[in-house]
């Protein structure tokens, strides 16, 4: 299977090459850590020992001139070590806590934020737009760029109640968090995927096709002598995926492409169990470059949740203490008939209780 | 040619503005000696304009000998764009825990600059460092070149993807288990499952060193392996005097946001029933330096999360309320192949397992891997009244 | 005959020892003079020993002039039970609140003494006085004689089924409307549907004086009318005081218990943050004397309470979270129009209102009758992206 | 529509003649109550009056005699005025205080017991059974009297750590409050339905048979020449709905029929929302006279409830705090496949938070 120069199946390399000395020393020892300032943690060892942590802001979609930036950086102050994290920030870990302040001076004169740690909001997780994938209903980066920028006092200070994790998602496949996080921000189809028949015969099965749909809205048809399908455009809810098993159903429309916002999701176990997202707006039209709406929308609910949430409580946690309607006043937003669910659990969502404020 | 390229991109400009670090101005700067990206700019900036994308439904390419790892990917206006005409992505297998020294990681931007795009994404939302745009005929050079320096491809298709995992003990104090070690383990006794797409669906394995979930998998993947710990939370009460004289409201900061009531602060002195604590972290993660978790530590296996499509979302569930993580994770693999034999029989093409499981039952899943049914797996027992027997008398049995 | 009919019913006999009192007992003395239920105990002697009833199947009988009222019953085994050949209950609309006199009661007894087996069950679970076990021929006798007392029959079939209610204001401190005049009035205006069925499947009524419930309208009706207010629970603090000189521990057994922690108590003096108050009554309950609803009363309106049959049991939601019901509850009434109307035009047969929300959707539903979604109706927003839009922009449309 | 002697629709007697004068004068105007003792309420109202009531248990099938013997009780000591519960319990309404005990003598003597006030087990809702039913998969009084015999001294006590709720049903149609009590009695069946092809045909009309099951189990089928149907065995889960709409397919069988337990239901919005009711005991044999299994059974629960909850738990409250897998250590009660969900919203059911006592 393998020959001199092309080896197959080795894996990635092991983990302990890329460990910081101090990391490799105090591996599994770690005491405690603590916070100096936003995006500056130090983790102290059961051996007195301490590694620093610097968090920097990246934009993820970033060029090998990018990378080697940081690199020069890490090289200089951290001997070569650094790390990134599940939300695509960059870690610089220093041995020397002489070192955290020349590097953070040298970050922002490259135009790297530094933050996102604990009552932050850190870096969005996201997908690839327009950029990359075929699926999109918007892109990513952009609005990305967008909504940080709205929101980027908030990635350098820790001053909300507690952490705030955004996600953006360009199409229903969700690529990210989307489904659990504070705040989602996600592309969306609105119309019925337009079907060639003349490519569907060749590019297609029809019986994959059609059990590719969620609601059963595509059955066999014959169009035009051609043995296709057809949708039933009153089922379809453009989720996307028929056009995912079958390229001749093409589902992106820019005239009705556009953004949902989701609130009130976590992962963590911390206090509350898990919790998914649930629908804030249901559509705003796609405005690129800046998407002015979206940040808007977005900032409005983090300006809302600062100014009322407790200590320690999440998004989704804050809004189960003052209740939904208490939401939609506080944030002004719209409640709809797109707000009731209808898919498959609708009815364990309906209010099964007379507990309400009113 | 070249001249055509010095297109004006004026709705991307707008993103050079504000202070989040610009991807515009990095591909701007980059696209100055790389054609590719120069197209790839065009072709966004239309897309900015017209609202639409501009890629066309995937395509089947790879590198020898392995199934997945590469996205395929076309410009639907291949004559305005021709350097984007192909614009694949090799999804490379990060490292656990994303740690990597400056050496590594200029080896990688060396052998990306040779053959791509030279864009990235650091990272993918699955894990992988991704080399974002090439064109079909340097696959196998890249990946010739990334095997000569260590490297290896992560999953696509219906594969095993690229696990990943939080930092865990490599840099933090909450860690119950070894995430780094066991993704590494995983990832390499996975290989050939992770190359050759041979399942019905992909599958997720994420790994996380505490409930803390910092890495979404219970979210995120099929198969989340969560730290956790069945002893006594450690108490330093030396350290919560220290808190209490900084001023730390720990009732209202802890007692009182505890899910299970079962702290209680006396004068000085923290106290915790731990019977009903449930390890949700809260207090650990408040007084850092005064809790720890106990000694006796493991994990909490869950299984079947997913996104949306099709039947909605899913967040794993408890399948193994605790299990000892240590090396060689033998329980933990022969629990994992049972699955997947189970998967394999009875799982239809592109039901994940979280769905599958959805649809046999979780009770009939559980038998069939042969885990004894318990209470930890479900928030609360069935009710509804359609219970299926599988027992009954017949006519002929002895009368009890 | 009569001689077969000294009949031994050892297992039954068992039923007559301990302490609560026996319907055996009651019976057998009640059979003495009754060969009907001598027959009925020897019946349910067989089945006891067999472990199967004796019941057919249905059967259609009833009064003139009415589709519901009586249901028919007979024994499969009629020439072993002669007398039970035939043994149809009929269900007598019971007086609001289930108050009645010793004149009334004793006439209810005279009417079913004459003509029927002398059982009863007071009352049925839906609400009625029902009348166990005639022949069909004394039907008409039976319900003459009962409409010359001043009484009625109450719901069977797919009909109006017997609206009930909570003692309310006749004798509970916490009614927050009237719930007997109500129910009274809801019956008279409504006896053609309740007497003639006309709708897809049965419809129920349940009022409730305040959220306790106390005739478990939310769980066991179509359509759930319990009391509420929109003010503040009003305090009389002197009270408040002597529940704490009695040793009532309001803190524990009040303050956090309180569902949305809205008490405080500082001292004597008990304090409530209304407009986070959910209206659970814990309060109330706890400290009667002290604490009493708000004077702004009216009630929630719920929809859809029922039993499994078939897509599992429901409870009743939000429809309108608060509702002055004031005479003649035209409102309310036009309300119920508009879902008849629905339910009439949407529902399929042997579909009870709730499984038809179920299936069109609650927002279908509410924008169907007329009302205005609101957030009150759910526990939360959708939490999966499979939105339904109806409004999309056309290619012609204004760009905006 | 009306002769002198047959009236129609003229609806139930207007309640207010039945009203006890102290109520009719102080209807709406009750200011608070007290619980003098077991099964024994005071109401005092903003006039200064007092009513009484003494609350007897009832089994609820009763003959006209035992009608007839209470309603001399009430005159005697009640003014005439009586009146039932929600729970078929009797109210005797007493305007005179001296009256109580009296009449608790006379209530006792003939085998009435009085309480079921506050924290006391309650009398039991429930059906026909074997009396009166074609649906019945058990009886349902004699296994509510020997329920009661077992729990009687909850009855005339207040122990409990609050109101404990039960009831009966002798099939799946649940004519009570089964699905949202504390503690809930189920007849089931356990095999599929017996066709009688023969029958079917005169009585039944297919489509309606077939769409009459909930898991689809029922598909058209030719037997021996008749248009029939066929039950495919593995979906049905004998919930016994076809039985109700074609009396050519009954599902009674004595081997197989008895009893299943659930816990943990509430009606009350009272401190937490309603419940519905889960499953604790899937099957027990039906076992009459006095059913010792389930009367055991049910007093265990009720016993370890009384042992552990805290003051103001319900059952349903108890058990989330405790959490299902202590309820099951503590009542020493199998959990089985059968209590994981496998019906429609079963996935809502699974376990997904890491949030588990070790
Ligand atoms: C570096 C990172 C792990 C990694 O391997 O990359 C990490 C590291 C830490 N996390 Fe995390 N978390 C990281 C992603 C997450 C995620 C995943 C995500 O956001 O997608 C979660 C789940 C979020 C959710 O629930 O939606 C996560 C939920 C937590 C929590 C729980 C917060 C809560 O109360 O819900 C804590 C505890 C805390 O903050 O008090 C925590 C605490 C921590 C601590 C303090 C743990 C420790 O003692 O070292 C670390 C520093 C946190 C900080 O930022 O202040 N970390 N943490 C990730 C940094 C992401 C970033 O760049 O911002
Ligand atoms: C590149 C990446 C997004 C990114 O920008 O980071 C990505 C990109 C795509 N995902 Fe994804 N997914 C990526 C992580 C995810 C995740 C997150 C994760 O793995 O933690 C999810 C949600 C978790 C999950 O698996 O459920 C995710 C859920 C999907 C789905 C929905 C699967 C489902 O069962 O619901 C699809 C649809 C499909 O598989 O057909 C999908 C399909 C796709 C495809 C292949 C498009 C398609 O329809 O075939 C996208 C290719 C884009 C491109 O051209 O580059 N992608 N995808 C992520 C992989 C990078 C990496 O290897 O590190
Ligand atoms: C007599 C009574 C039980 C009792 O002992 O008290 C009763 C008896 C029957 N019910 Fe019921 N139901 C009775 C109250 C209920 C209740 C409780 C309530 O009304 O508050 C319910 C649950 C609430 C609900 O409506 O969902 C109830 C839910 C059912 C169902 C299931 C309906 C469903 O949608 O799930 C059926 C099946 C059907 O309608 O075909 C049913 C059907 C029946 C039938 C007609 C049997 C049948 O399959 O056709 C029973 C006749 C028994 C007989 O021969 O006497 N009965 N039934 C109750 C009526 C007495 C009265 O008028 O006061
Ligand atoms: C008489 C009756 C109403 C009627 O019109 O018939 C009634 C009367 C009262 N109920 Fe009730 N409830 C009655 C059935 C119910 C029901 C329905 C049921 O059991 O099927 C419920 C819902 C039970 C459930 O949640 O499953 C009910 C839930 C309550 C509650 C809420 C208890 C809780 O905390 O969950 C209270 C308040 C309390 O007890 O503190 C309450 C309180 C009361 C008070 C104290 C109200 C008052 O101030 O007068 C009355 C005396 C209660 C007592 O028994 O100690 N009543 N009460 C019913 C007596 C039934 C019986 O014979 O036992
Ligand atoms: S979310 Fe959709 S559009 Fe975005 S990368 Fe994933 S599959 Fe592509
Ligand atoms: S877009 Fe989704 S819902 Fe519409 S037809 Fe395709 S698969 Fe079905
Ligand atoms: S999941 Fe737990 S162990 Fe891992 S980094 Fe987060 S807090 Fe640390
Ligand atoms: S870990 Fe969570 S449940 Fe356990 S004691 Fe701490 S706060 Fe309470
Ligand atoms: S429901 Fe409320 S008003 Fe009616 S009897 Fe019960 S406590 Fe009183
Ligand atoms: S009624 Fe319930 S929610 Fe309102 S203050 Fe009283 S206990 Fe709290
Ligand atoms: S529960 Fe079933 S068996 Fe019992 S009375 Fe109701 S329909 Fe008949
Ligand atoms: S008993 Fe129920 S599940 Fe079985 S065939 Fe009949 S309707 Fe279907």
């Amino acid at each position: 299977m393998t020959t001199e120069e092309r080896k197959t199946d080795i894996g990635p390399p092991n983990y302990e090459k890329f460990l910081h000395p101090i990391i490799k020393e105090n591996y599994g020892k770690w005491k405690y850590h603590e916070t100096l300032k936003p995006g500056v943690l130090v983790h102290v060892s059961e051996t007195g020992a301490s590694i620093y942590t610097v968090r920097g802001g990246s934009p993820r979609l970033v060029s090998v001139d990018f990378i080697r930036m940081i690199c020069d950086l890490a090289d200089k102050y951290c001997d070569g070590y650094l790390r990134f994290t599940s939300r695509n920030n960059i870690e610089f870990l220093l041995a020397n806590k002489e070192n955290i302040d020349p590097l953070i001076g040298e970050l922002n004169s490259n135009g790297i934020p530094v933050g996102g740690t604990n009552n932050a909001i850190s870096n969005i997780v996201h997908t690839q737009g327009w950029v990359h994938c075929h699926s999109a209903a918007t892109d990513a980066s952009g609005l990305v760029k967008a909504v940080m920028d709205e929101l980027y006092d908030y990635f350098t200070t820790m001053k909300l109640p507690h952490k705030l994790r955004i996600a953006v998602a360009c199409c229903l496949n969700m690529c990210g968090a989307v489904h659990c996080s504070d705040i989602a921000i996600l592309g969306i189809h609105r119309r019925p995927p337009n079907i060639n028949h003349e490519a569907l015969k060749n590019m297609c099965e029809v019986p994959t096709t059609i059990s590719s749909c969620p609601t059963a809205a595509i059955r066999p048809a014959t169009v035009e002598g051609i043995q296709s399908v057809e949708v039933d455009e009153d089922k379809c809810m453009y989720c996307g995926n028929c056009f995912t098993v079958c390229p001749a159903m093409p589902i992106a429309d820019p005239l009705n492409d556009g953004i949902s916002i989701w609130v009130g999701g976590k992962v963590s176990n911390a206090r509350t169990e898990p919790m998914f997202t649930k629908l804030a707006i249901p559509f705003i039209p796609n405005n690129p470059p800046r998407w002015p709406e979206v940040t808007g929308a977005v900032k409005n609910i983090v300006e809302v949740y600062a100014k009322h949430a407790r200590k320690y409580e999440r998004v989704g946690e804050w809004i189960s203490r003052i209740g939904w309607p208490k939401f939609f006043d506080l944030t002004g937003l719209e409640f709809t008939k797109y707000h009731i669910d209808d898919f498959k659990h609708a009815g364990t969502t309906y209010r099964k209780t007379t507990q309400i404020r009113h | 040619m070249a001249d055509e390229k010095e297109r004006k991109t004026p709705l991307l400009d707008e993103l050079e503005k504000g202070r989040w670090p610009s991807f515009v101005t990095d591909l701007k700067k980059i696209a100055e000696r790389k054609p590719m990206v120069k197209d790839l700019l065009g072709q966004l900036e239309l897309s900015y304009k017209e609202k639409k994308g501009h890629w066309k439904h995937g395509g089947l390419v790879g590198v020898r000998g392995y199934g997945g790892g590469v996205i395929g990917r076309y410009s639907d206006l291949p004559e305005q764009f021709p350097d984007v005409k192909m614009f694949h992505t090799t999804r490379v297998n990060q490292p656990s825990g994303w740690f990597y020294t400056t050496k590594a990681l200029r080896e990688l931007c060396d052998i990306w600059d040779k053959y791509g795009s030279g864009l990235t994404n650091v990272h993918g939302s699955t894990g992988d460092f991704v080399f974002l745009g090439s064109n079909t005929d340097v696959l196998e050079s890249i990946f010739t070149d990334l095997s000569k320096a260590g490297w290896d491809l992560g999953g696509s298709g219906s594969d095993v993807r690229t696990p990943s995992c939080c930092n865990g003990p490599a840099r933090c104090e909450l860690a119950c288990y070894d995430t780094l070690d066991m993704t590494y383990d995983l990832t390499t006794t996975y290989q050939d499952e992770l190359h050759r797409p041979a399942f019905v669906y992909k599958w997720k394995f994420k790994m996380a060193g505490c409930p803390n979930d910092c890495v979404a998998s219970i979210a995120r993947s099929d198969l989340a392996v969560i730290g956790t710990w069945r002893d006594n939370i450690r108490i330093d009460q030396a350290a919560v005097k220290e808190y209490l004289d900084n001023g730390l409201d720990i009732t209202s900061d802890v007692v009182l946001k505890c899910p299970n009531q079962c702290i209680r602060l006396e004068g000085n002195e923290l106290s915790i029933k731990n019977e009903d604590c449930v390890k949700c972290m809260h207090c650990l993660n408040v007084m850092s330096k005064a809790l720890r978790p106990g000694e006796d530590k493991g994990a909490t296996i869950l299984i079947g999360g997913k996104a949306p499509i099709m039947e909605g979302a899913l967040l794993s569930s408890v399948l193994v309320p605790f299990m000892k993580m240590e090396k060689p994770y033998t329980e933990f693999k022969e629990l994992i192949e049972s699955i997947w034999e189970f998967w394999d029989e009875y799982g239809v093409a592109r039901e994940r397992i979280g769905e599958c499981i959805q649809r046999v039952g979780l009770g009939n899943f559980v038998e069939a891997i042969g885990l004894e049914p318990i209470p930890q797996m479900v928030s609360q027992p069935r009710d509804n009244p359609y219970i299926f027997y599988e027992e009954y008398f017949e006519e002929g049995d002895e009368e009890e």
